[in-house]
């Protein structure tokens, strides 16, 4: 079973599902032409929210700094278009809440021309280099959106031997690190080899699952002799992306739990994120746009988008045809970790990297039938955890027994347990209820 | 004088329903399940018990003035060990027949943990009277639970009750009943009806009050 | 009938104390669904069995040929006093498997299936050989019993059984599933 | 401005499941089911088709009585209770009195499955409480075996009063285990695969049981591991007896192929409910049951031991499921 | 006890212990008593049924004795002694020799069963069985002592070569017996206890018609009864 696992370059469990690519992995990146209304939460990355630096009023230009790190884990701000601040308030959020955000309201008539220069990289030092990509923005743009300049401030003592770029794109129906693999191959490994440099790193690995096979050609044509870098095929799997899978996949190493990357020599940067950093350093770009896939059932013409961040969604969906009538559901992100979104006036964001309009077909739940202990949970779970007896614990509120004796805390919420539950049980759910109590708990403690 | 009645009557019928030994408490089964697989196994060893639980508390009862708490426990196994061994040789010399069935579970009597709690929580801290009624009632339900169990294996497992066939000859025994799984799956049913039943009174109970409460 | 082998298995499957004898029920329906728990009080159980099945073999062969009479009472309080020195001896000799064990042996004695043992053990007036098989097995199958429970118990304790059926009646049917299960090794090395 | 769109769902993630559900994963082990049972039908006559719907409706209607009713829809409506019933129906003998096939489905689902809480509470597998029940309750009828005969006819024993006895008129022959365990006499290996044997309905083909469990394997509804396991198991260790003694002990292919080896190792022990849930356990469990089945048929009691290695194996998953957590990834690896 | 009793001074150990000797004292009594009031019964319940058993095995028997070996002989001895594993010797009215009661056990379907059969040793035959102690399962095993048909087996049964059980019906050598049908492994523990009896026994039986002669002394014994009594 390892044998054969490490033959195809693939991490054990996980799950199959039908990936859905085929809608748009054909289709050439196209530009969102600007909307009028711009919103731009402060908060929008993990970590501390920005400081707006600009009031209502301001006029600013595209990729004006327009707020400020918030602290060391945040990043700056940049206005997605020339316009002017109408207010900075309470702005809805996609998933119903309401947070600090800045409005700006596009100049129907700027060129939308940018004022900036590129950077010498290679004459910086690795604190400014981190200081810069701060201010560029950059966080993770595989979802998580994760302070990219975080990851490259490694401790003394510790160093990276692998630059590891995650092209898995494992969440179906998601095109966009493809589009970009294809498009972008040389702003990619112009980024990676910034990020190499600057890291001290020996490698480049560029981690892609076996159905971008353009992808994975365009990036071996693209390497140049002498480059340390190497692109490495992967098994078609979920969660393949995920970044501890990535690292088992491609090196066959396991990141113990509660340990980072780092701490096995690696530092893992999603596609589009390595491209943000090219952009920025070449032309002096910060992070104001990003690529979206918009798929799913629900739109009459899937597309790959560079949207400008604070687009609303709405605006993105009527760019692709708006949403049929079947559709049911609106998911931003890719429909195994995403969230679904009932708001679609809410703002494009920086880890969003997918619209996706799915129908009853995609979303209809099953009836939920008592856990038959078929051992599937057990069987998808990359971790290795037991989501069955998560479930069943979690019922009867035994959540210090799943900390203790089932380290529910390693779960990453891939949601895999809960995709392949013939009895239709949320186990992700019961999961984050006991998360969230536990957590409470450790609070109250403390 | 009617109320000392009253409370002897109730401390009697305790034994038999509310605090009945076998399906309230559940206590001393062990013995019980492996020889109640006739009635008259039931019987007999039910009327054991009885002997025992009812001698040993007249006798620590009167002699609770003398033992001193420190060896009392000792004491009460010691008197509790005589009525068994009493019984035991009794058995053997009145009805081999039923002694060579029991025989080997006549002395875990002393074990029961239902007799020598009677001693402790009851005998050893009332009147004689009183000390007797209460094993009386314990014994009687004791007896009743034994005897019912028996009967009920008995019924189905051998199609006879007391060893007079009640089905004719064609009936098909359940063997399972006179097998230890039986003696579990038997009981265990018993108790659920006990538990359906008390759970119905409950209910009705509760309506009642509500349909009270809600005159007023 | 002297087969060491034969005596061992029997006791510990085809009359496996508490599935076929019913002693030892109360520990073994009301003791614990927690399986160390459970196991501890398996192993404290067999010590002392085999400790009563040496007891019983020298009064039976020293005392009782005298005094038949005596069985009972002389059972109770020989088996009552060991357990209360070896207890003691623990606590001085072995302070770890005293915390181990040590707790569970006075809950022990008053269990019958001790004197159960002793009585049976006797009634097949084994020899001392015998005798000491016949408690390892007896205890043997008793922790195997009791384990077997604690860990039906612990995983039903998660799902949804009738609040009437919860509790002693539940845990004598499924002993009963438990027992008929057990059948299944009746005749074991008998037939053949 | 801001305005929920009334037509959109939210839900939490994943927003994606896979096709399968429970009555779905049933009713593929009834298909899988069927062409065995029909074959045993055909072998056996209109009476073990009796007997068997007869367990299949004592089933239902048990379920549906003593299910609470706020679930009993869900409860009937997966289809494991007709599955329970069926697979007791399996394992009787076809001319076993009706009433008593009554009492073993009503058993199967009332102390097999409600008391334990319904689907998926219960630890062991329904179908063989009842059936084990049934045994002890009435061992001369459950270990009367006819031999296959005319389709039409109906042995009277099927008919008995409730309560009484059967009268077995048709001719009675001990199964090929029996035959093997008490007289040791092999039963033809051709004779063993097609299902023409004396036996219950469904200990006799062994070939389409196997392409039940196939079609089960292949849509993904069966734990591939226990019937290997399991096979394995008992033929290896019926090979070693066999090797010792060849005379007196049955060899593998007649271990595999005799009695409820084939559906136990295919339908009953791979009951997910009552197996184990992690795959290293599930190795432990199907071992256990292929060592006891053959310890039981060859130096036990009972020709058969299927069903007892199962319950018995049943009664240890939970401690199987408890000491065979996988490794959490990233746990317990030896870093400096 | 009352509060008042409680509270008061820690009794001496003395008065524990005596409180402990007098108890134990007054149960020995009545122990004691019991005991002697029973003792008859109890054992002429026991030589009753072992009496019943002898007679009921050994046909035409009128008069038994305890035999045990000592020295490599096989003598008369009336008195129990521990380890001896005695066998019974019956005899017809004049006296005369007629046949062996030999018990063994070993184990059956549920547990140890207990047998005693009888033996010719002249024509090398069982003459009779009967089990004197079983568990076996009521309604299947049981048939071993309650199944008349059964138990008439092992009349007149040829113990040469070994005794062998057969499925019911099938019975057509002198050595053969029916077994149970649903209780072959009941009847084929039987079969082997016997078998094993006999090998136990067999080699050390003095030849026929030098039995140990019936002992005079010893007829009003409750160890050889008179069987018309
Ligand atoms: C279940 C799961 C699946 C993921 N799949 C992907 C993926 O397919 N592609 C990706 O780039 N990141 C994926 N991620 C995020 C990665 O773990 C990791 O955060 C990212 O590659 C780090 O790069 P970034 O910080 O540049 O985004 C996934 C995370 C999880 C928990
Ligand atoms: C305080 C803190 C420090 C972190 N430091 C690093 C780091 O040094 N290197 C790194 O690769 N990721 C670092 N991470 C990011 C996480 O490991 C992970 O990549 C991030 O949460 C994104 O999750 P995903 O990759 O699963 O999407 C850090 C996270 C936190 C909260
Ligand atoms: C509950 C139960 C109890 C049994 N008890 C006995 C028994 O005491 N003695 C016995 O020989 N067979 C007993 N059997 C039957 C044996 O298991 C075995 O099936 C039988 O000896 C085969 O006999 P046959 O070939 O004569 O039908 C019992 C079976 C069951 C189900
Ligand atoms: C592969 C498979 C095998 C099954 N085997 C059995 C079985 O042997 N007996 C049974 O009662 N139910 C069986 N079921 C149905 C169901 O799991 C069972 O009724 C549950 O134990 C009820 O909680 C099976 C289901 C599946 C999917
Ligand atoms: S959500 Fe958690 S428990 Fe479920 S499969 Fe993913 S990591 Fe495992
Ligand atoms: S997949 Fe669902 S039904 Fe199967 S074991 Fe896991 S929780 Fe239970
Ligand atoms: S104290 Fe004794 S009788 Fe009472 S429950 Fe415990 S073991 Fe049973
Ligand atoms: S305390 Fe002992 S004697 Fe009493 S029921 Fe429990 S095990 Fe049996
Ligand atoms: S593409 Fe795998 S989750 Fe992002």
């Amino acid at each position: 079973m390892n044998l054969f696992r490490r033959l195809s370059n693939s991490f054990d469990h996980g799950v199959h599902p039908r990936h859905h690519k085929e809608q748009t992995e054909h289709l050439a990146i196209q530009r969102l032409p600007f909307g009028k209304r711009f919103v731009i939460p402060l908060g929008q990355h993990i970590g501390a929210p920005a400081k707006a630096i600009v009031q209502a009023g301001d006029t600013v230009k595209r990729g004006q700094m327009v707020a400020e790190p918030g602290g060391f884990v945040s990043v700056a701000l940049h206005s997605p278009v020339t316009g002017r601040v109408t207010d900075i308030g309470p702005e809805r959020y996609a998933d119903g809440t309401f947070r600090e955000a800045i409005v700006i309201e596009a100049d129907q008539y700027d060129t939308q021309q940018m004022d900036v220069n590129p950077i010498d990289w290679e004459s910086l030092s690795i604190e400014d280099f981190i200081n810069e990509v701060q201010k560029a923005g950059i966080v993770g743009m595989g979802g998580a959106a994760f302070p990219c300049h975080v990851k490259y401030a490694i401790p003394d003592g510790q160093k990276i031997r692998y630059l590891l770029i995650n092209g898995a794109e494992c969440e179906p129906y998601l095109t966009n690190d493809h589009r970009q693999m294809v498009e972008q191959t040389d702003a990619l490994l112009y980024g990676a080899e910034i990020v190499r440099q600057k890291l001290g790193a020996e490698e480049i690995v560029i981690g892609v699952e076996r159905n971008k096979p353009d992808a994975i050609k365009a990036l071996q044509d693209a390497i140049k002799p002498g480059q340390p870098a190497r692109v490495m095929p992967l098994e078609v799997k979920y969660p393949q992306g995920a970044e501890k899978m990535l690292i088992k996949s491609v090196f066959d190493i396991e990141v113990p739990a509660g340990k980072l990357p780092r701490d096995v020599e690696v530092a893992v940067n999603n596609v589009g994120t390595i491209i943000a950093i090219a952009d920025y350093f070449q032309t002096g770009k910060p992070l104001i746009e990003r690529v979206v896939t918009v798929s799913g059932p629900g739109v009459s013409y899937p597309a790959n988008l560079i949207v400008p961040l604070g687009t609303p969604i709405r605006e993105v969906l009527d760019y692709a045809g708006g949403l049929t009538e079947e559709t049911r559901q609106v998911v931003l992100g890719g429909p195994m970790m995403g969230a679904s979104i009932a708001d679609l006036d809410a703002p494009m964001l920086k880890g969003s990297s997918g619209v996706l309009a799915l129908t009853e077909h995609e979303t209809g739940r099953p009836q939920e039938y008592n856990c038959i202990r078929c051992g599937r949970c057990v069987e998808a779970c990359p971790y290795f955890l037991n989501p069955a007896r998560f479930a069943r614990l979690a019922k009867s509120r035994m959540y210090e027994e799943m900390a203790e004796t089932y380290n529910v805390m390693d779960c990453v919420e891939c949601g895999c347990c809960t995709y392949s539950c013939p009895s239709g049980i949320p186990i992700v759910q019961h999961i984050r209820t006991a998360k969230d109590h536990l957590r409470s708990m450790k609070g109250k403690v403390k | 004088m009617a109320k000392s009645e009253k409370q002897a009557y109730d401390e009697f019928i305790k034994g038999i329903w509310r605090e009945n030994p076998v399906f309230v408490q559940v206590l001393g089964m062990c013995p019980m399940l492996a020889v109640t697989n006739s009635a008259i196994n039931g019987v007999a060893m039910g009327l054991a018990t009885c002997f025992v639980l009812v001698g040993s508390s007249f006798l620590v009862s009167l002699l609770k003035n003398l033992i001193p708490k420190q060896v009392r426990i000792s004491c009460f196994i010691i008197i509790i060990a005589t009525f068994v061994t009493v019984v035991d040789y009794s058995l053997l010399a009145l009805v081999p027949a039923i002694h060579k069935e029991l025989g080997a579970f006549i002395p875990l009597i002393v074990a029961k943990c239902l007799i020598l709690g009677r001693q402790e929580a009851f005998a050893s801290r009332n009147t004689i009277r009183m000390a007797l009624i209460d094993a009386l009632g314990m014994a009687a339900g004791f007896l009743i639970a034994l005897v019912s169990l028996g009967a009920i294996r008995e019924i189905l497992g051998e199609g006879k009750l007391f060893g007079v066939p009640l089905f004719g000859d064609n009936f098909e025994p359940w063997v399972i009943m006179i097998l230890p799984p039986g003696g579990f799956i038997t009981l265990g049913f018993m108790l659920l009806f006990f538990n359906w039943f008390e759970e119905k009174k409950k209910r009705l109970d509760e309506r009642a009050a509500a349909i009270e409460g809600s005159d007023i | 009938m002297g087969d060491l082998g034969w005596i061992f298995i029997s006791t510990l499957l085809i009359n496996n104390f508490v599935l076929a004898y019913f002693l030892g029920l109360c520990p073994f329906l009301g003791v614990s669904s927690k399986l160390d728990t459970s196991f501890r009080l398996g192993l404290a159980t067999t010590f002392v069995m085999v400790v009563t099945a040496l007891c019983a073999w020298i009064l039976n062969t020293y005392v009782l040929i005298y005094a038949p009479y005596l069985r009972l009472i002389s059972f109770i309080v020989v088996i009552a006093c060991v357990v209360q020195l070896i207890e003691m001896a623990i606590k001085k000799l072995s302070p770890a498997l005293f915390r181990a064990l040590g707790i569970f042996l006075p809950l022990i004695t008053t269990n019958c299936a001790i004197l159960g043992l002793a009585i049976f053990a006797t009634n097949r007036g084994y020899g001392l050989w015998q005798g000491l098989v016949y408690a390892l097995g007896a205890g043997a199958g008793f922790t195997l019993a009791i384990v077997l429970m604690a860990g039906l118990r612990d995983e039903t304790e998660m799902s949804d059984v009738p609040t009437m059926v919860k509790g002693i009646a539940f845990n004598l049917i499924v002993s009963g599933i438990l027992s008929m299960a057990f059948m299944g090794f009746a005749g074991l090395f008998s037939a053949s | 401005m801001t305005q929920r769109d009334p037509k959109l769902l939210i839900q939490p993630g994943p927003q994606l499941r896979q096709q399968m559900t429970t009555p779905v994963v049933m009713r593929d082990v009834w298909y899988a089911l069927a062409p065995a049972t029909l074959a045993g039908v055909w072998f056996f006559g209109m009476g073990a088709l009796l007997v068997l719907l007869t367990c299949i409706a004592a089933a239902v209607l048990t379920e549906w009585c003593f299910s609470p009713e706020e679930k009993r829809r869900y409860f009937l409506g997966d289809g494991s209770a007709i599955l329970t019933g069926w697979l007791l129906g399996l394992t009787l003998p076809p001319a076993l009195p009706l009433w008593m096939a009554f009492i073993g489905g009503a058993v199967a689902i009332g102390m097999g499955k409600t008391i334990w809480g319904g689907m998926g509470g219960n630890l062991f597998n329904p179908a063989l409480v009842g059936r084990a029940f049934l045994l002890a309750t009435f061992p001369i009828a459950m270990t009367t075996w006819t031999s296959p005969g005319d389709f039409f006819t109906i042995p009277a024993s099927v008919f008995a009063m409730p309560l009484m006895h059967g009268v077995v008129d048709t001719v009675t022959q001990a199964s090929p285990l029996g035959l093997m365990k008490f007289e040791h006499t092999s039963t033809g290996f051709i004779d063993l695969l097609f299902g023409n044997t004396s036996g219950s309905l469904g200990e006799t083909s062994g070939l389409l049981l196997i392409l039940g469990g196939l079609y089960l394997w292949w849509r993904r509804d069966l734990d591939w591991r226990i019937p290997v396991g399991i096979l394995a198991t008992a033929m290896a260790f019926s090979l070693v007896l066999f090797m010792m003694d060849s005379g007196k002990y049955p060899g593998p292919i007649f271990t595999a192929l005799s009695g409820g080896m084939m559906l136990g190792a295919i339908f009953m022990a791979t009951d997910p409910v009552t197996s184990p849930l992690t795959p290293r356990g599930t190795w432990i469990f199907a071992v256990g049951i292929g060592l006891l089945v053959v310890l039981i048929r060859v130096f036990g009691g009972f020709p058969e031991g299927m069903m007892y290695a199962i319950l018995l194996m049943n009664a240890t998953t939970p401690l199987i499921d408890r000491y065979t957590q996988p490794r959490v990834f990233g746990r317990g690896l030896d870093t400096k | 006890m009352s509060e008042q009793q409680q509270a008061a001074a820690e009794p001496s150990s003395n008065r524990l212990v005596g409180t402990l000797a007098v108890a134990g004292l007054i149960s020995g009594v009545i122990i004691i008593a019991v005991y002697l009031a029973t003792f008859d019964t109890i054992k002429e319940n026991k030589a009753r049924e072992l009496r019943e058993a002898v007679f009921r095995v050994l046909p035409g028997v009128k008069r038994m004795q305890r035999l045990v070996i000592k020295d490599r002989k096989l003598v008369v001895a009336h008195t129990e002694e521990k380890g001896e594993e005695p066998i019974y010797g019956g005899y017809d009215a004049a006296g005369k020799f007629v046949g062996y009661a030999i018990p063994s056990a070993g184990p059956g379907f549920q547990d140890t069963v207990s047998v005693l059969y009888g033996y010719q040793p002249a024509e090398r035959l069982i003459v009779g069985m009967w089990i004197l102690d079983s568990r076996e399962t009521p309604g299947l095993g049981d048939k071993i002592y309650k199944d008349a048909d059964f138990v008439a087996n092992f009349d007149h049964l040829s113990v040469d070569p070994k005794i062998v059980a057969v499925k019911k019906g099938k019975k057509s050598k002198p050595n053969e017996i029916d077994a149970i049908t649903g209780a072959t492994i009941s009847s084929k523990a039987v079969v082997r206890i016997i078998n094993e009896g006999n090998g136990r026994w067999l080699s050390k039986l003095p030849e026929p018609g030098a039995e140990p002669l019936l002992d005079k002394v010893a007829t009003a014994a409750p160890k050889a009864v008179d069987a018309e009594k």
